[in-house]
This record gives C-alpha cells, sequence and structure tokens, in this order.
C-alpha cells in the first residue's frame, strides 16, 4: 500500500538534494564579509534614523483576517471538485451549505463596511 | 587510468574542468548591476539596456533596484559631494563579490566639471575595477568594458572566504 | 505699476527693460508689479559685483527678480542692491511661491538671508557645507590642473621636467 | 522623541496619528531609487499607503555649472550647458547662444535659424521618447521603453551625423552652428519625418486606450490651470492644465514664427492629460521638422565676425589678419560689451531660460539657467496629497524632471 507514495518520496528528496546542494554551495564559494555599514538598512541610500516599526492601522489587520478566511474556503473546493463525478447530488449539497454559510458571512461583512478601505 | 584516458575510453563526451573554472565562469556570465544611473552617462546605461544595443547576451540586462541583489555597480554620471556618502553607503550595502564600473569621464576624473561641487573621480570613495572614457560613452564602450570585466571575474575563480 | 517713489532708476537693457527699487521696499514693489498684472516670477537671483571693472555698482549683491505677465507677454526685471555680512532683504515667498526654492538656492549660493522666508536651509549643498560657493571670493576649487594658466608652478621653471 | 530628523531636514512630528490611530510613516524615496528619475529623493510621511506630507530634497546631482561657466570663456561656455538638462542639450546650447547673441547685438542668418529649429525638435523629440519609455516602464508598460529608444536611436545617428556627437552636441555656438547639415543627414532626416508619425500612432495604440494605464493616470495628480499658473509651472506640466502658454508661440525665438504648428493643449489637468500634450507635442516636432526640412535656405551657417568665429582653415596660410582673428580668438577670446540679459526658450520640461551678466571681459560675471525641472518639482507636494504610494510613482513621472537641469 505504501508504493503508492514512493513518486512524491523521490520528488521530495530531489527537491531537498537540489536546495541542500545550492545552500551549501553559495555558502562555501561565495566571500563572505559582514561589517557594521553592510547590515544597515537599507532605504535607497541614507541610512533611515527614523524607527521603522510603527503601530500601522487596524484597517490592515481586517483585511489581513478576511483574506485567510475566504482563502481557505477556497482550498477545500479543490478536494472537491476532484471527486465531484463520485459524490454526486451529496456533495453537492454539503457544499452548497458549506458556502452558504460563508456567503452570510461575506453579506454581514459587506454590509458591515468591513471592505471598503477608506 | 587519468582522468583524461577515462574520457577517451568514454568516447569523448566529457568535460573536464576545475571547479574554480565553473564557479568563473557562472559568476562572469551572470554579472547583474545595480541601478545606480546619476546624469547623462544613466540614458546611455539605458539605451544599453534596450533592444538596439542589447546587454542582455552578456547576462547583464537584470538591472536590480536594491543593492542586495546585484555584483556590479556601474558609477554612471557625475557623483556630487552630497551624493559620495550616498554612493558609498549603497556601495557597502552590496553583497560580496562586487565589482565597480566607472562610466564615463565625470565618474572617473571629474570631468570637464573640475570644481568644488563634484568627487573629482569615483575612485576616491570606491574601489573601482573598470574605468570607460567618453562623456558619455558610447553603448558599445559599456559592453566593451563589461566584458573586460568578465574575463576579470572569470578569472579569479574561488575567492577566499574571509 | 510700482509707485513711482520707489522706482530709483529705469532702463533697457539688449532689449529686457529693468527697474531698480530699493532694497527696504522690493516687497512692495513686486506686490504692486503683481497687482498689476505680472503674476509670475520666472526667476529670482544674486549677482555678485565684488571688485567689477566695469560700471559703478551701489552695493556688492544685486538681488534680481524676473517678472511676467503671462496675458500681455510682457516682462521686467526688478533690481535690489544690498550690502552687509549676511546680506538681508524681504522674502517675496508668500506673493509667489516658485520664489520658495529659489530664494533658498540664492541663500545657499550666496548667502543672502531672506527674512521671514519658512524655511531657509541649503537646498543644493549637503547640509553641513561651510561657504558661500557663488560668491566671488569663493574659489572654484577641485583639484589644481599642471598644465593651466592658474598653475604658477607650471609657469615657473619646471625643476622636476 | 523630538522630531525626526534625518540629515539635517526635519521631517515630522512623531507620534502624528494617521486616520485610524496608525502612526505616520516616514520613507525615504531616496537618491537611489529607480522610480525617481534620476537622483531626486523625497521624505514621505505615509499613514498606511496614502502619503500625507511629502518633501521633495535635491541637490544630489549639483555640479557648480554656473560657477563653472564664470571661470570659461564665452565659446568655452557651450560645452558645459549641454550637460546640466541632458535629455535636452542643443535646447540648452539655443539658450544661450541666444543670450550672447542679444548682448553681442548680432543675427544669425537664416540657414542658421532653420538648423537650429531642426536639432531643438530633433532634441524635444528625444527628450519625449526617454520620458514615455522610463513612465511607461514605471507603470508596468515594459515594452514602451524598447519602442521609444529604438527612434531615439535614429534620433542619435542623426545628431551624430550632424555634430558627430551622439548626445551632447554642442552643436549651437554663439554665433551660429558648429557645422552645415550634410546632405546625408537631410536625407536621414527627410526619411525620420515620414516614418515618425507611423511610429508616434504605435504608441497611441500601446498606451492611449490601454486600461492599465488610463487607470493609473486619469484623476492622478490633479494640478488645475490657477495652481499651475501659481506655481510657475511650465511646458506640458501647464499645457496639461488647458493653459495654452508655448515659448516658441509667445515669444518666438530663432525663426520660430514663420513655422505653422499648434500649442498641444489638454484641459484634463491630471497625468494622462499631460500624456496626450507630450503625444501632441512629438507629432506637432514632426511637422515643425517637415516644413523646415522643405523650407531651408541656403547660404552661410555662420556670422561673418571675425572676432567672434575664428577663420575657415584655409584662409590661415594667405592672409595675415586670419591669423592675427585665430590667435586672438583662442587665447583671450572674444569679449561681450557689460549687460544683462535673459533669454527663455522652450525645452521639452518646460521653460529653459539663460539668464547672463556681463561686465565687458571676456568671461561671463554670472550665468543663472531657469531650470523649469526646478519649479515643476515644486508642484509635486500639492499633486500627491490623499494619492497612494503608487500613484505617487506615475505624478514623479508626469513632473518629468530632469535632476541635472534641476540642481545645475
Amino acid at each position: 500500500m505504501l508504493d503508492t507514495y514512493v513518486p512524491v518520496l523521490i520528488f521530495v528528496l530531489i527537491v531537498l538534494g537540489l536546495v541542500g546542494a545550492l545552500v551549501t554551495l553559495s555558502f562555501v564559494l561565495g566571500p563572505a564579509k559582514p561589517y557594521r555599514r553592510k547590515l544597515l538598512p537599507y532605504e535607497s541610500g541614507i541610512i533611515p534614523d527614523t524607527p521603522a516599526m510603527r503601530r500601522l492601522s487596524v484597517r490592515f489587520y481586517l483585511t489581513a483576517m478576511l483574506f485567510i478566511i475566504f482563502d481557505v474556503e477556497a482550498v477545500f473546493f479543490y478536494p472537491w471538485a476532484v471527486l465531484l463525478r463520485q459524490l454526486k447530488w451529496f456533495g453537492l449539497i454539503e457544499m452548497g451549505v458549506f458556502i452558504g454559510i460563508l456567503l452570510i458571512a461575506l453579506a454581514h461583512i459587506w454590509r458591515k463596511g468591513g471592505l471598503d478601505w477608506e | 587510468m587519468g582522468i583524461e584516458a577515462l574520457a577517451e575510453s568514454m568516447g569523448q563526451n566529457f568535460l573536464t574542468t576545475t571547479l574554480g573554472k565553473v564557479v568563473g565562469w557562472g559568476r562572469g556570465n551572470s554579472v547583474w548591476p545595480a541601478q545606480f544611473g546619476l546624469a547623462c552617462c544613466a540614458i546611455e546605461m539605458i539605451a544599453t539596456a534596450t533592444a538596439g544595443v542589447d546587454i542582455g547576451r552578456f547576462g547583464s540586462e537584470a538591472f536590480r533596484a536594491s543593492p542586495r541583489q546585484s555584483d556590479l555597480m556601474i558609477v554612471s554620471g557625475r557623483v556630487s559631494q552630497k551624493m559620495a556618502p550616498i554612493l558609498r553607503t549603497i556601495y557597502d550595502q552590496m553583497p560580496e563579490p562586487k565589482w565597480v564600473i566607472s562610466m564615463g569621464a565625470c565618474a572617473s576624473t571629474g570631468g570637464i566639471f573640475n570644481n568644488y561641487a563634484l568627487l573629482q573621480g569615483v575612485d576616491k570613495i570606491v574601489p573601482v575595477d573598470v574605468y570607460i572614457p567618453g562623456c558619455p560613452p558610447r553603448p558599445e564602450d559599456l559592453l566593451n568594458a563589461l566584458m573586460i570585466l568578465q574575463e576579470r571575474i572569470k578569472a579569479q575563480g574561488i575567492l577566499p572566504r574571509q | 505699476m510700482i509707485p513711482e517713489a520707489l522706482v530709483l532708476a529705469r532702463g533697457v537693457s539688449a532689449g529686457d527693460d529693468w527697474v531698480t527699487v530699493d532694497a527696504q521696499n522690493v516687497h512692495d514693489a513686486l506686490a504692486g508689479l503683481k497687482d498689476d498684472g505680472y503674476g509670475l516670477l520666472v526667476f529670482l537671483t544674486c549677482v555678485d559685483h565684488l571688485a567689477e571693472a566695469s560700471g559703478e555698482w551701489p552695493r556688492r549683491y544685486e538681488v534680481v527678480y524676473q517678472l511676467r505677465n503671462l496675458e500681455t507677454r510682457e516682462q521686467i526685471r526688478v533690481r535690489a542692491f544690498i550690502d552687509g555680512d549676511p546680506p538681508r532683504i524681504e522674502s517675496v515667498s508668500d506673493l509667489f511661491p516658485p520664489a520658495n526654492w529659489d530664494e533658498r538656492e540664492t541663500y545657499d549660493m550666496f548667502g543672502v538671508v531672506f527674512d521671514n522666508h519658512p524655511d531657509l536651509t541649503r537646498i543644493l549643498m549637503p547640509d553641513d557645507w561651510v561657504g558661500y560657493p557663488l560668491r566671488r571670493d569663493y574659489p572654484v576649487g577641485g583639484e589644481p590642473v599642471e598644465f593651466s594658466e592658474e598653475h604658477e608652478r607650471w609657469q615657473t621653471a619646471p625643476e622636476k621636467a | 522623541m523630538t522630531d525626526t530628523v534625518a540629515q539635517g531636514v526635519t521631517i515630522t512630528k512623531t507620534g502624528q496619528t494617521g486616520a485610524f490611530g496608525g502612526e505616520l510613516l516616514t520613507v525615504n524615496f531616496g537618491p537611489q531609487h529607480p522610480s525617481t528619475h534620476g537622483v531626486l529623493r523625497l521624505i514621505v510621511d505615509l499613514d498606511g499607503e496614502q502619503v500625507k506630507r511629502l518633501k521633495p530634497v535635491i541637490g544630489y546631482l549639483h555640479t557648480g555649472i554656473e560657477k563653472q561657466m564664470e571661470a570659461l570663456r564665452w565659446q568655452q561656455g557651450v560645452t558645459v550647458t549641454d550637460r546640466h538638462d541632458y535629455l535636452s542639450p542643443p535646447i540648452n546650447n539655443l539658450a544661450y547662444a541666444l543670450a550672447v547673441e542679444r548682448l553681442l547685438g548680432v543675427e544669425v542668418p537664416p540657414r542658421a535659424q532653420a538648423l537650429r529649429v531642426i536639432m531643438s525638435e530633433l532634441t524635444r523629440l528625444s527628450s519625449h521618447l526617454v520620458w514615455m519609455g522610463t513612465s511607461g516602464l514605471e507603470l508596468g508598460a515594459m515594452s514602451m521603453l524598447m519602442y521609444c529608444f529604438r527612434e531615439r536611436d535614429t534620433i542619435l545617428d542623426m545628431n551624430e551625423e550632424i555634430s558627430g556627437f551622439r548626445m551632447h552636441t554642442s552643436y549651437i555656438r554663439p554665433g551660429g552652428v558648429s557645422a552645415d547639415a550634410t546632405p546625408r543627414f537631410l536625407e536621414m532626416l527627410d526619411d525620420f519625418t515620414h516614418k515618425m508619425p507611423g511610429n508616434v500612432d504605435e504608441y497611441e495604440a500601446l498606451l492611449t486606450n490601454n486600461p492599465i494605464w488610463r487607470q493609473r493616470t486619469i484623476g492622478i495628480g490633479r494640478l488645475s490651470a490657477e495652481d499651475a499658473k501659481v506655481l510657475g509651472a511650465s511646458g506640458p506640466m501647464l499645457r496639461g492644465s488647458g493653459v495654452a502658454w508655448d515659448l516658441r508661440k509667445a515669444i518666438p525665438y530663432s525663426g520660430y514664427e514663420n513655422y505653422d504648428f499648434e500649442v498641444a493643449t489638454s484641459d484634463l489637468c491630471d497625468c494622462y492629460g499631460r500624456y496626450l500634450v507630450r503625444i501632441k507635442e512629438m507629432r506637432e516636432a514632426v511637422k515643425i521638422l517637415r516644413q523646415a526640412l522643405d523650407r531651408l535656405p541656403d547660404g552661410p551657417v555662420n556670422v561673418d565676425d571675425r572676432k567672434m568665429l575664428p577663420p575657415p582653415r584655409e584662409e590661415l596660410e594667405t592672409s595675415m589678419e586670419a591669423v592675427i582673428h585665430h590667435f586672438k580668438l583662442f587665447t583671450e577670446g572674444y569679449s561681450v560689451p557689460p549687460g544683462d540679459v535673459y533669454v527663455a526658450v522652450e525645452s521639452g520640461r518646460g521653460e529653459n531660460g539663460c539668464y547672463i551678466v556681463s561686465d565687458g571681459t571676456h568671461k561671463p560675471r554670472r550665468v543663472k539657467f531657469r531650470s523649469a525641472s526646478f519649479v515643476n518639482l515644486q508642484a509635486l507636494e500639492q499633486m500627491s496629497l490623499g494619492h497612494y504610494v503608487a500613484d505617487m510613482i506615475a505624478i514623479i513621472g508626469t513632473a518629468d524632471a530632469v535632476l541635472g537641469d534641476c540642481d545645475r
């Protein structure tokens, strides 16, 4: 039963090998001379003395959260789409309920003005 | 059974080289310049990057905006006293190995402006590898300088770690 | 037009007519001209007449305002002579917005202080630069070039030839 | 915390809160930035993505050109005037040459005036092409750079054909032009004027109805006609707001009055309007080139005043005065009667003027270049308040500031 996962294993090994080789090669072959002025933050040539960590407005956080919710929702569509034929009606109704709930949530957010930026 | 003998027996489809040559070849043919256009030479540098005189044939068409991703700084234009510390900062923030091409008379020696406002030659603040005469030099001159630099990079091979 | 009392002299030089005004009432003169239709301050600069052979200038610094009337296409140049260390004059950036940077540049290059200018700091030179480059007594600078007339050693016998 | 000071420039009071309680973030669009068309530094206060305050800091390309010209003789100054606005060298030469000629009271022959008009229009075209190429590149239209620089190379080949130099031609000098137009140049110009309108159609096809270009430029960087006049903007910045002020029509110089062309204006008052103005100006420039080529008068191209211009080489063997004139010119140079003059010419960016004060010696007492970019950059803050950072890139592009011209 496990042999169906062998190609995945080979793929992972190749990826790890390649990435590992690239990283170690560039670490070994590339000269590295870190000194203070090189590690200072780059801001178009000026050494910034203004703190970069400023309190950002809440809108960014709100938009990020909304994105995550609806992005994760999209992830659930993939397995459903693959098995659409086999699941026949049961799958459709099940997904319909799932989408319906999130649609109501989206309508609520839209009405409350969570989507517009200003 | 030296390497050459092995190559003989394998019917000549082997290429034997040293790691240094491979590293030099890789680095030489993918020198990414930092976008450091100052004055008139910058316009000729852009002209070099366009289709007419294509710098892409030498692997250098990716003008990186940030010094972190570039290994060649083409100082194209006159460096004023106010710009000198900034040029030095940008040079410092470029990762090793890095090279500098001083494009044009103003960058190399202050050019026709021998006065209080200009840095008389960029080699006063950064080590320069290739100088290009001309005011502004033709795009072909910039390519010629790039080829000279590529020969020099290929000859360097593996650089010491520290 | 400018009230006649303020005008010290008037003339035409190479086709451009100019007016000399006393430094104290430059602001009123330009305000008068502005109401008269000269809405655009083309540029504002200063000329240093230190040790000048030709012409007898009342004072060392001459601040020049070039005004233009967009409708009638007339141009006029207003001069004001000032002196002192640092030379001071009234700022006109409240009448003409472009004067803001022009005055900062004139301060940067000549050291002319414009009273009640919103932000009189250096604009072209580095902020910690000492000296005012465009004054006649400021050396051109740069590196001495071997074969040029300014280079005294070259004119004497070059022992190290 | 005190005011945040970067290199002596006080920028913002810390703790200023933005719209939703977020603090203002001070960001440097510093001298080395892909979108600032040169070494312009903008200190920008951002509330999230919106620009709350913008302070341009210039001077990073200050070359001391005005001091340099005081140390050079009258005829030597031409090489320096090429290099301060490096996108329109002949137009700077023209301003300097016209100023010196007016001081001397000298008039150049008609053929020289026509050649000067040809070189100015070619330069205006190449300057607009560089603007469109780099502005397109910034707003995502990468191929614009390739298209525009293809035409620019043909213009540079023409520059090289007539003056031996691609960019800084030093072609227009006090007293005339450096060399007569060669037949090959006239051929290339004739061929160019036939091809160019087709190329401009190509640019329009790429950009004018391009939805991304329209979205990024329409309504961005509004500058009303009244503000443009008050701020002293000139060139496409002024004509893009509906004010039909073009120095070639308003105060004609060098024979512009006998060419018929329209002043390109658009009353959209935004980046898109200025783009349309520049496209129309390119078409008008080709029309002027066409007329100048058809009615190119023949005759001398220089003033025949021996005090001002060296005699032809072959004359040096025969006549003694020629040798004396030649010697005097190249050791001391000619002197200009005392006085001051201001001449303004219309460059691609706006009004490029040259104010010269002469004290009768063989070096100018003071040369001041009225630079269009220096004044247009002051309108940057007013145009970009309230916009997003991405729109500010389009606004920097539309100001078409050349920092060599701005810092002199």
